[in-house]
């Protein structure tokens, strides 16, 4: 690993994002990424955070047109509420903060202290709960579906709501639309080495894959014999569609986990075109690339979001951030 | 009676045991989570014991409320807020009597061990630290040793368990067979408690 | 891996950037990506291309600002003549053609003979030659240095020339000055694994790497047991100022190879800032992300080009392609 | 005499080696290259077969003119311009005979190996596949078999070397002990002409 000890991996990665974006506040003690503008006037803020580990997710989303602050934390490991009071303090303009909030028990936990204690000092705070992945079954039995690539979409589309000038209610609202609009499903081709463990977290013999895995190393819901780019689109774009059942056309985000190149991905990504032209789906607009990662691991998943007009023209409005950026 | 050098004893043993086991922990949370728990407690009982040296805070409730406190300030993921949150409630209750007797932490512990179920909106069976926390609490009437046997017994009674709470529940069927990370970590938070009593000399 | 077969892959890839890319115009068949608006009346043109594997280099360098065309080869192959003269006849607006070419046996041979093809075809090519690599020897007994990261900085910076309206020759000129200008060092932490050959290239045990490694999985120049990250920022940088010696501010890439998690590589960068700090080195802009990649190899490279104004002007200057877009 | 349906099955005859072969090839140019060696090949020449199929060229020069200019349309990387010039002016130096001897192609052979020394400023003993085929060149003035052995000698004699040209040459003194693979690959070409000529009957 190109690290120096696993204690610093967060906070030696905070110091290269201060030196490298000067458009980023970086408070590496407190762990806390907020653009340089913030707090915008008129504007509704929006505060993500989790674990490390997924990046360019969060802090890489911070800036005009999607997020006001990112709070990392360990590897894996949802922040402390510590941290998102003070990114909330920090991004507040007076017209209150949306908390996106990816749905696992720390995450979940963590951020409603944070709410709590926000809302004693007297900020205004809505939170959205972001759980797309349908490897996951949201019952009873489990803690509910997982947060994974909707939270792109969640964040791209209620920022630039937030940008527009939308009220809070109005930019939480459309930041459930987009998650409940949203469905995920992730394959791993390799495990994923946390600096912390130092060596893979399960094995994966090659010739081997785990399909419907979430974005934290836990292996997924059934192992197979190594299936080609054509059939592992087949099984997850399948898996997506059956649950969205989308009318219309859709977003597309073709997210590599991180290990996988950019060549494979690409072609990963013809083949999730392809499945959906054969289902009569047509999709709106396409990012392919690796957004929402999970370290070293070789994978791939594909996340859909039914798409009305609304929220394409919000898709397609200017974003500034290190890892997103188009529009003008 | 158990004073507030007795707890402040107690935060330090179960930051010793965390930092032995750390690795352990993390293998297990590895098989069914996240390869994190070992070092997500590593750190925040090391934050705990900073913070009680320095400062020793005068009550048992005070030492438990501070550590707690500084467990949801350092550690994060599930198990920060639903340890510190036992230890928070569990001070809570126990009020600001200088010093309490064993039948005092065992009530005041109930309360914490209920809060955390009422947070995490887990219960018995679901294969999480409460495997430990509720029966540990039960025998903890009796003594501190069946105290840690019981939380001991209740975290290994987690392997056959099929997880309903918590990221281990991602697996559904193949959760089965591997024993729970947190109730592992609550066993060692009671063992602690047990280590110091009998080090301060036979049952409190 | 994520692929169907091995003989398919460039040609998946090609489908799937033409499925997310509207904005560019992709021929799967001759393997040729060009900016959809091109030719670009009174606007000199700029082709690169390369073995592929090093994505998003080169394809995804292409739009306005940077890249007319990119002509992709097989894994880790230089394309062949024919891509090349396809793509200089199809961007040409008459104001003639700039090959930005990569230093390796095989893509210098191809390109030459492309642009003698072109020239008979009556297209006016010029070249420019990238060879940045401080991990080879500049000798009669090597191939010369190799072609690695100055090649995002000479096809941004040159783009950017030809953008603004500069004649063949001063876009050459600039194009040739980036590469003087620049010198890069490259590390693995992990061996390649090709489509073709389906597993490492090279054996890497864990706990060691590879010191001035190329972009081909070709192994290094020396083997050592593993660094921190720290230790591989004083390696690398030092080589490369060392050889480069620059007296002003310089601009900075710190890539990753592509297995790299960006956590780590934001890490490194750390790092590499406080060894400029350090060595009094002024840093005028850094880069950070996987741009010149090697598939799926770990590690990371670092390249420095020694920047005037004129130069950081010219980065600075709009861009809009897949993996590289700022400026309005 | 040599005709056009000799150099036909020549051609065919090093497709097959080659593509027995490319693991091979790959093999040694993943030591000291980026292993795709035998990839490169296997697609070239497959595309030769399927050209020389399509339209059957009526000299011996226009076979390998056709062939080269498939390598050099199919191939990319180092081999396929050195390869596709040394077929193409190997063709070209055979004019427009419809039948050749030995001696004319080993003579023209020899003016095509100096094109490939030209084109990529390579001489003997810098560890490529001129370190084969020069030394053939010589030996087919004699028989095939004997440029068939001298070509695989020539080959074989590069593992020492140290390589000062192409991919190998970055990796310096590490470039040593290992057999180049276009050398490698040059022997099969030969091999495949001597393996033509013997099922052809004996000497041309
Ligand atoms: N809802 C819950 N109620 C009680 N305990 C829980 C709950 N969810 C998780 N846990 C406990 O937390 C442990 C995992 O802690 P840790 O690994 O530190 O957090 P994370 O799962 O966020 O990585 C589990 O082994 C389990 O005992
Ligand atoms: N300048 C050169 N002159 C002659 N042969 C060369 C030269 N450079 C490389 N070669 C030959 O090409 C072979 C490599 O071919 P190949 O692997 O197909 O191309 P690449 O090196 O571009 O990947 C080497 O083993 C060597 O024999
Ligand atoms: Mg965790
Ligand atoms: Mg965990
Ligand atoms: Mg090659
Ligand atoms: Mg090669």
């Amino acid at each position: 690993m190109l690290i120096n000890v696993p204690e610093t991996v967060v906070a030696d990665a905070l110091r290269g994002m201060a030196a490298s974006h000067p458009e980023l506040t970086v408070d590496v003690e407190n762990r806390v990424v907020v653009r340089r503008d913030a707090p915008v006037a008129g504007k509704v803020a929006l505060v993500s955070g989790g674990g490390s580990g997924h990046e360019p997710l969060h802090a890489g989303f911070v800036g005009p047109g999607m997020l006001s602050a990112a709070c990392p934390g360990e590897v894996f490991t949802s922040p402390v509420p510590d941290q998102m009071v003070r990114a909330a303090a920090a991004v507040d303009s007076g017209e209150g903060v949306l908390f996106v909030v990816k749905n696992y028990t720390g995450d979940v936990l963590n951020f409603e202290m944070a709410a709590e204690l926000a809302d004693e000092e007297g900020l205004r705070i809505e939170q959205v709960l972001v759980d797309d992945d349908v490897a996951v079954t949201d019952s009873l039995y489990t803690a509910g579906r997982r947060g994974t690539g909707a939270t792109l979409f969640v964040e791209k589309i209620a920022g630039a709501a937030a940008d527009e000038g939308a009220p809070l209610d109005r930019v939480a609202a459309i930041a459930r639309r987009v998650n409940e609009s949203s469905r995920s499903f992730g394959v791993a081709l390799s495990s994923v080495t946390t600096p912390a463990k130092g060596s893979p977290t399960f094995d994966l013999p090659a010739g081997e894959l785990e399909l419907g895995i979430g974005i934290h190393g836990e292996p997924g819901r059934e192992r197979r014999a190594m299936m080609t780019s054509r059939e592992i689109a087949d099984f997850a774009v399948n898996a997506v569609l059956d649950d969205l059942r989308p009318g219309g056309p859709v977003l597309a985000l073709v997210n590599g986990m991180g290990g996988t190149p950019l060549l494979e991905l690409y072609g990963f990504g013809a083949e999730v075109h392809r499945v959906l032209r054969e289902r009569g789906v047509v999709v709106a607009r396409t990012l392919v690339g690796n957004y929402v990662t999970s370290l070293d691991m070789a994978g791939c998943s594909v996340t859909l979001c039914r798409a009305d007009e609304e929220l394409v023209r919000l898709w397609d409005a200017p974003v500034e951030t290190p890892a997103l950026r188009w529009g003008r | 009676m158990l004073d507030a050098d007795f707890f402040h004893r107690w935060m330090i043993a179960a930051a010793g045991l965390v930092d032995r086991d750390a690795e352990h922990l993390t293998e297990l949370d590895s098989a069914i989570g996240d390869a994190d728990h070992g070092s997500n407690l590593r750190r925040g009982f090391a934050a705990v014991s900073a913070a009680l040296a320095k400062e020793p805070p005068q009550t048992p409730g005070a030492v438990l409320s501070l550590a707690g406190r500084q467990l949801i300030s350092t550690v994060g993921g599930a198990s920060g807020p639903l340890y510190g949150t036992l230890l928070r409630r569990t001070g809570k209750a126990l009020g600001g009597a200088p010093a309490v007797s064993r039948a005092d932490l065992a009530r005041a512990l109930g309360e914490g061990v209920a809060a955390v179920s009422q947070l995490g909106g887990a219960q018995a069976g679901d294969k999480t630290m409460l495997d430990a926390l509720l029966p540990a609490v039960d025998a903890l009437g009796t003594s501190f040793a069946a105290g840690r046997d019981a939380a001991r017994a209740g975290a290994e009674a987690t392997v056959p368990l099929r997880a309903r709470k918590g990221r281990a529940s991602y697996l559904g069927e193949r959760s089965v067979g591997h024993q729970d990370p947190g109730a592992t970590s609550a066993a060692l938070l009671i063992a602690a408690l047990a280590d110091t009593a009998e080090t301060a000399g036979g049952e409190a």
